[in-house]
C-alpha cells in the first residue's frame, strides 16, 4: 500500500477524517439533545471521510471544489477553519456564510471551496462555468465535483458533464455513490446502476468504480484524474461508499431500516478504521499517535462550539445586506 | 353525517386514499412517495394499500416526473404528481406551463391533460433561500392551469378531491407549517371544494382581509386581536389563485370598503398586486382607502431564525396593514 | 433485399415517401412563393423519409407515435390525411389542430399521434408517460418517440429515457441524427458524437446506428426493436440522416453553406432514389408504376392545398375555447 | 457627438461588440451565436471578431447554458449567455432564480455573479403557445436579480452595457418585433442607462401610461392619436421591471391623475397588477380614476394569424383604455 505516500500524509488524512467523523457526530448532538442547532436540513458527511479527504489531497490551492448539501465533511477536508463552520450550522454571524446560507450552504471564498449547494444537482453547471474560467484564462487549475448517486439522474447532471466534455473542461467529477438518495436506492432509480458508465455518453474518461472508503485508493485515483483533467479534459469516477447516518436529520427511521448494512460498514468497512489498522500494520507503536490525533480532533470540535456559541447571531442590517451587489 | 379533527396532513392522505380506491386511473408518482412514505408523509401507508404500480417512487428528474404525468394523463390516466417541494417545480416549470397547460388548447381540445401536481410550500423553517418560496402567483400567471392551495384540512381534503376529478391540470400546493394543523373534516367521500370558489373564513364589516393557504392563520389570529378593538375583519379566503373568485371579494369589498391583503410570498408581481389591482378597477366607487399589501420581505430568505422570522409575514404585521387603514 | 416485403408494402412506402416529399415542396413553394403559409415556424422533413416511412411501418394502430415540430412527414407516415394537414400549415379552422397548433403542433387523436412539440426535448417525457399508460393497462401498445441530435444533449432526454429505462417502459427511441440541431454540429455539441451509446448511460438495448436513408433497413430494425420494447422496455437506435432544406424557412443560406454535402446525399443518398432504384431492380417495367404513384402524390397535395385554401379562419370563439375542458 | 440612426438589433451588436473589446473577461454563450451569426443576428459578425473563446455555441442545454454562466461569473469572468427566447429560459429558471440570484446573499458576499442572461421576448408571430410569451413579470418576482427590457435602439444599447457592467445578475430581455426598428444612438462608447431608472418618452398632463419595451410603441401610437382629441399622454417606459422606479411613476401621476398600464404579457399577476397596486397604495390621494391595464388576453396563444392578432394588445386597445378614464 501507500506506495510514495509519507507517514506524515496519512497521519494528516487521519486527522482530517477523524475530524470530520467528530464534527458530524457533534452537529447530531447539537441537533438532537443539545437543541443548539434548530435547521431540520442537516445532512452528515459521517462514512464518506475517505471520499473526500484522498480526493481533495490531490489538489492545490489554485484548484477548485464544489458540492451538494452534504458538505461539512468537504469543507473541513479542503482545509477551512471548523470554528466559522460551526457557527454556520448555529446561523451565526461568524459563520462562514454569515448565519445565511446554513449548513447546505458552506463556502470559502478564499479556499477556492464554491460552496454547497441544496437544489440537487444545481451546482453541476457551476463546476462547469468555473472551470471555464481556468481554460479561459489558461490558470492550470482544475475543479473537483462530487455528485451524489441520486443526483445523476437530474437533467442537470447530463447537460453540465455534456458541457464540460464538449469544451473539454478540467473537471474531475467524482459521483459518491452511497447507494441511495433520501430512501430511493440506486436500482430503483435507473436501469444503470454502474453510474460510471455513463461516461460515455459524454466522451469524457471512465476511470471506473473506486472503494471510497479507501483514502489510500481514492487519492491514488483521483490524482491521475486530476492530472488527466488538467490536460485534457473531463473525467468521471464513481467512488463506492456509504452514508452512516439518515439522509438528513429529518431521517429517524434510518439507522432500523437498513441496520445491518449499516452494521456491517461501520465494522468492517470503516473508512478510518481502515485507515488505522493499515497505519497500526505499517508503523509499529502509532497507537499513542492516533489517540492524540483523535484527541485533537475532539479539542478542536469542542472549540468550535465554544465560538459558535459566543457568536453573535446576524441582525437586520445583515438580513438586507448582500440582496446585491453595490454599485 | 360525522366529522372528524385531524391534521391537514391526514386529509389530504385521505383524499389521495379515497380517489385511489374510487378510480383505478388514480396513481401517485414522485421522489420518496412510497418507500418513505412521503417526505411530508402526506403518502403515508398508500403503498403499502395500492403497490407499486400505483404508488411510483421515481428518481430526481423534475422534468420528466412533471412530463412523464402530462403524458400519462394525455393516454387517460389521472396521475397525481409529487413535487416534493414547489421549489424543485421550477424544474418543472417547462412542463407544467408549457405542457400541461397549453396542450388541451394548442391541439384544439383534441387531448386532455387530467393531471394533479402536488407540491409543499411555504418557508420559516430554516430551508433557506433556495427552499423558501411560495410561488404560487408565478404559476397562476399562465392560462391553462389551475392553481390551488388550501388553509384548512377540509379545504385540503375537498380542494384535492376536486382537483384529482377535474379534467383540467391543477397545480395543488400545500402549507408545509400547515401539514400539522388539526381541523375539523365530515367524514363524506363525495367532499368536493369546486374549483374557483373563494371561502369567507370569518365574517366582519370593517375590513376585507384577502388571503390564501397560511394567510388565513395569520389574518385570523389578527382578526381576533383587532376584534377586541372594535375592528371587524373578514377573512376571504382565496382558495384559487386560477381560477381567481373575484366575486366573492368583490361583495365583501362592497361592504368593508377597505382590504388587507396578506401572503406568504414576495411583495412584487404577486398575489396582493393582482388582489389590489383588481379591487381599485372594478371596485374604485367603494373604495375608502388604499389597499394594503402584507407579504414576505423582498429578500432571499437567510438561514439563521433570528432574521429568517423576521421576513416572514405574521399576524401582527397584518394588525398593523389594518389599522394604517381603518 | 426485403426478405419477406411485399412489393404492395414497398410500393406503399414509395408512395408515403413521395407525398410527403412532396408536401414538404409544396408547402416551401407556399411560404416563399404563393405567401399562403405564413407562419415561419415551419421545419421541413425533406431527407428524412425513409426513416419516418420505415419505423412507423412496424407499428399497429393501437401504438403510439411522438415527434417534434419536424412533424409533417411523421404525421403522413402515420397516416393523417393530407388535407388537414395543410390546413393547418395555414391556420385554419379545419386543420387538424383547429388552426391553433400550426405547423409545430400537428396531432390527430384518432392515429394515435400526439403530436409534435416545439420545445426541444419537451415532447420525450410525454412519450414515457404515454408509454407508461401502455404498461398500467397492459395494452400492449409500444411507443415511437423520435428525438432530434441536438435533443439529446438536454435535460429532458436523459430524464425522459432514463425513466423510461427503470421502468421497463415500452417505447422504441429513435434518434433521427441528421448531424446538426439549427447550425450546431453534433461534434461541437457533445464530446461523444455516436449518439446510440447513449443507451449505455440507461441500461437500455442500443440497438446501434442504421442506415436512416434506407427505409428497408430503417423498417427492419425499427421491427425488432417494437417487438422487443413490447415485452422488455425501452431501446434506442440512431438512425442516419440528412436534412434536405434549412433547419426552417428561416434559415435561407443553409444550401450555400453545406452545397456539397447537400449534392452528396441528393444525388447519391436519397431515400426515395434508393428504393426507386431498388425497386427498378427487383421488379422489371415497374417505372409506369411509380411514374403513377408521383402523380398521385402530387394530386393530393394539390387537393390539400386547395382545402385549405377554401377553409375558413378560426374566429374569436375559436380563440377563447379549449382554454380549459368544460366541466 | 455623432448620433446614428440604427436598429435595434444592431444597437444591441454594437453593445455587446464594444463591451468585449473594453473587458477581456466579456464572452458570449448561447445556441447559435456563433456559425449561426445569432438566432436575431444579434451577434452577427462577433465569432469573426472575437473567435471560438469568447463567442461559445452551446449545445440545447439550457440549464447547463444559464448554470455555466453562473459558475463563469462567479470565477470572474462576465457571461453574456443568450437564452434563443426566453421561453426557453423556463428550463434556466432553477439556475437564474435559485442560483444567479441568490448566491450573493447566500454566501454573505463572498461571490459576486456578473452575469446577464439575454433572451428575445414577445410574440405576434405565429409562433404559437409554447413561444410566444414576454414572462418578465415572473422573473421579477424575484429579489437578487435584475430585469431590464428596452424600447429603443438608444436604450437598447445603453442599457445592456450597463448590465454587462454591472457586478449583478441581469435578465436582459429583447422584444423580437423591435429588432428591426430603428432609432437614434448616439456614438459614445460609455452609453450607458443606470439600473432601475425609468424614462419618459413622451411628455403629457392628462394620463400616465406606464409601460415597456413594445408596450412603448403602442402607447406613442395612441398617444399621438388621442393628441388630436386634445388628451395629453405621458408615455413613461420604466425600462427596468427590477429595480422599479416608482419615484418617476409617481411622479408623473401627481400630475396627470390617471393611468392606464401597457404590456405585451398575460394579465393575471403581471406588470400591470404591481404598477395598479403601487399606484392605489401610494398614489390613493391623487387618483382621479381606476387605473385600466392594456395586456395579451388571457389565453395560451393561437397559431392563426387572424386569431393570434385579436389577442394582441395594440394602439386601439390603448385609446380605449384611456378614454374609459378620462
Ligand atoms: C431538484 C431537487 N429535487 C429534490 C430535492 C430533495 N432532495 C434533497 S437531497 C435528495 C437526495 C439526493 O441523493 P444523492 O444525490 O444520492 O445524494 P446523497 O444525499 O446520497 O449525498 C433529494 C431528493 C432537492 N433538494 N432538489
Ligand atoms: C428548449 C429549446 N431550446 C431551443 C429551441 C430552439 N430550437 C428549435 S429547433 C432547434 C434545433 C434542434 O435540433 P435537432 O434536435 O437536431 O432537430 P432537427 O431540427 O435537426 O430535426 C433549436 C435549438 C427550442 N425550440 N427549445
Ligand atoms: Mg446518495
Ligand atoms: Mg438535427
Amino acid at each position: 500500500m501507500a506506495k510514495g505516500i509519507s507517514k506524515e500524509q496519512l497521519l494528516n488524512w487521519y486527522h482530517q477524517m477523524v475530524l470530520i467523523r467528530e464534527f458530524e457526530d457533534r452537529c447530531d448532538h447539537l441537533y438532537f439533545v443539545d437543541k443548539k442547532i434548530t435547521g431540520v436540513y442537516l445532512h452528515l458527511y459521517s462514512g464518506h471521510e475517505a471520499t473526500g479527504v484522498g480526493a481533495l489531497a490531490t489538489l492545490g490551492p489554485q484548484d477548485h471544489v464544489i458540492t451538494a448539501y452534504r458538505d461539512h465533511g468537504i469543507a473541513i477536508a479542503r482545509g477551512v477553519d471548523p470554528k466559522p463552520l460551526m457557527a454556520e450550522m448555529m446561523g451565526k454571524r461568524t459563520g462562514v456564510s454569515g448565519g445565511k446560507g446554513g449548513s447546505m450552504h458552506l463556502a470559502s471564498r478564499e479556499h477556492n471551496f464554491w460552496g454547497g449547494y441544496a437544489i440537487v444537482g444545481g451546482h453541476l453547471p457551476l463546476a462547469t462555468g468555473i472551470a471555464l474560467e481556468a481554460q479561459y484564462n489558461e490558470t492550470g487549475a482544475v475543479v473537483i465535483s462530487f455528485i451524489g448517486d441520486g443526483a445523476t439522474n437530474n437533467g442537470y447532471f447530463h447537460e453540465a458533464v455534456n458541457m464540460a466534455g464538449a469544451w473539454k473542461l478540467p473537471v474531475v467529477w467524482i459521483i459518491e455513490n452511497n447507494f441511495v438518495a433520501m430512501g430511493t436506492r440506486v436500482e430503483d432509480s435507473t436501469a444503470q446502476t454502474e453510474l460510471h458508465k455513463r461516461a460515455i455518453a459524454y466522451g469524457i474518461k471512465d476511470m471506473g468504480r473506486i472503494n471510497g472508503q479507501d483514502v489510500i485508493e481514492v487519492y491514488e485515483t483521483v490524482k491521475e484524474a486530476v492530472e488527466y483533467a488538467r490536460t485534457n479534459g473531463s473525467v468521471l469516477i464513481e467512488s463506492l461508499t456509504y452514508r452512516y447516518k439518515g439522509h438528513g436529520v429529518s431521517d429517524k427511521t434510518y439507522s432500523e431500516r437498513f441496520a445491518d448494512e449499516l452494521r456491517d460498514y461501520q465494522e468492517n468497512r470503516d473508512p478510518i478504521t481502515l485507515l488505522a489498522n493499515r497505519l497500526k500494520k505499517e508503523y509499529k507503536n502509532i497507537e499513542p499517535e492516533l489517540e492524540k490525533i483523535r484527541a485533537e480532533a475532539v479539542k478542536i470540535v469542542d472549540e468550535s462550539v465554544e465560538f459558535a456559541l459566543n457568536s453573535p447571531d446576524p441582525t437586520y442590517e445583515d438580513l438586507i445586506a448582500h440582496i446585491y451587489v453595490e454599485e | 353525517m360525522a366529522v372528524k379533527n385531524i391534521p391537514m396532513r391526514e386529509a389530504l392522505r385521505q383524499a389521495l386514499y379515497e380517489e385511489m380506491l374510487r378510480d383505478e386511473r388514480v396513481f401517485i408518482m414522485g421522489q420518496e412517495v412510497g418507500e418513505w412514505q412521503g417526505t411530508h408523509r402526506v403518502t403515508m401507508g398508500l403503498l403499502n394499500e395500492f403497490g407499486k404500480k400505483r404508488v411510483r417512487d421515481t428518481p430526481i428528474s423534475e422534468m420528466a416526473i412533471a412530463g412523464a404525468a402530462v403524458g400519462a394523463a394525455m393516454a387517460g390516466l389521472r396521475p397525481v404528481a409529487e413535487l416534493m417541494t414547489i421549489n424543485f417545480a421550477f424544474l418543472s416549470l417547462d412542463a407544467i406551463i408549457n405542457h400541461a397547460a397549453k396542450i388541451h388548447y394548442m391541439f384544439n381540445g383534441q387531448f386532455k391533460v387530467p393531471v394533479v401536481f402536488r407540491a409543499a410550500s411555504g418557508w420559516g423553517n430554516q430551508a433557506t433561500a433556495t427552499h423558501s418560496h411560495t410561488p404560487e402567483p408565478i404559476f397562476a400567471h399562465f392560462p391553462g392551469l389551475y392553481v390551488g392551495t388550501p388553509s384548512t384540512p377540509a379545504d385540503a381534503k375537498g380542494m384535492l378531491k376536486t382537483a384529482i376529478r377535474s379534467d383540467n391540470p391543477v397545480l395543488f400546493t400545500e402549507s408545509i407549517a400547515l401539514y400539522p394543523k388539526p381541523g375539523p373534516v365530515p367524514d363524506d367521500v363525495d367532499l368536493l371544494v369546486p374549483i374557483g370558489k373563494a371561502d369567507i373564513k370569518r365574517e366582519g364589516k370593517h375590513v376585507t382581509i384577502a388571503t390564501y393557504a397560511r394567510g388565513v392563520e395569520w389574518s385570523l389570529a389578527a382578526a381576533k386581536e383587532l376584534e377586541k378593538e372594535g375592528i371587524e375583519c373578514e377573512v376571504v379566503d382565496m382558495r384559487w389563485l386560477r381560477p381567481l373568485d373575484t366575486a366573492t371579494l368583490f361583495e365583501s369589498f362592497k361592504k368593508t370598503n377597505r382590504c388587507v391583503v396578506v401572503e406568504e410570498s414576495l411583495p412584487m408581481y404577486s398575489f396582493g398586486s393582482e388582489i389590489a389591482a383588481q379591487l381599485q378597477e372594478n371596485m374604485f366607487d367603494y373604495m375608502d382607502a388604499p389597499i394594503k399589501r402584507v407579504h414576505a420581505m423582498d429578500v432571499p430568505l437567510p438561514f439563521a431564525r433570528e432574521i429568517e422570522l423576521m421576513a416572514l409575514p405574521n399576524a401582527q404585521k397584518v394588525i398593523n396593514a389594518v389599522k394604517e387603514i381603518i
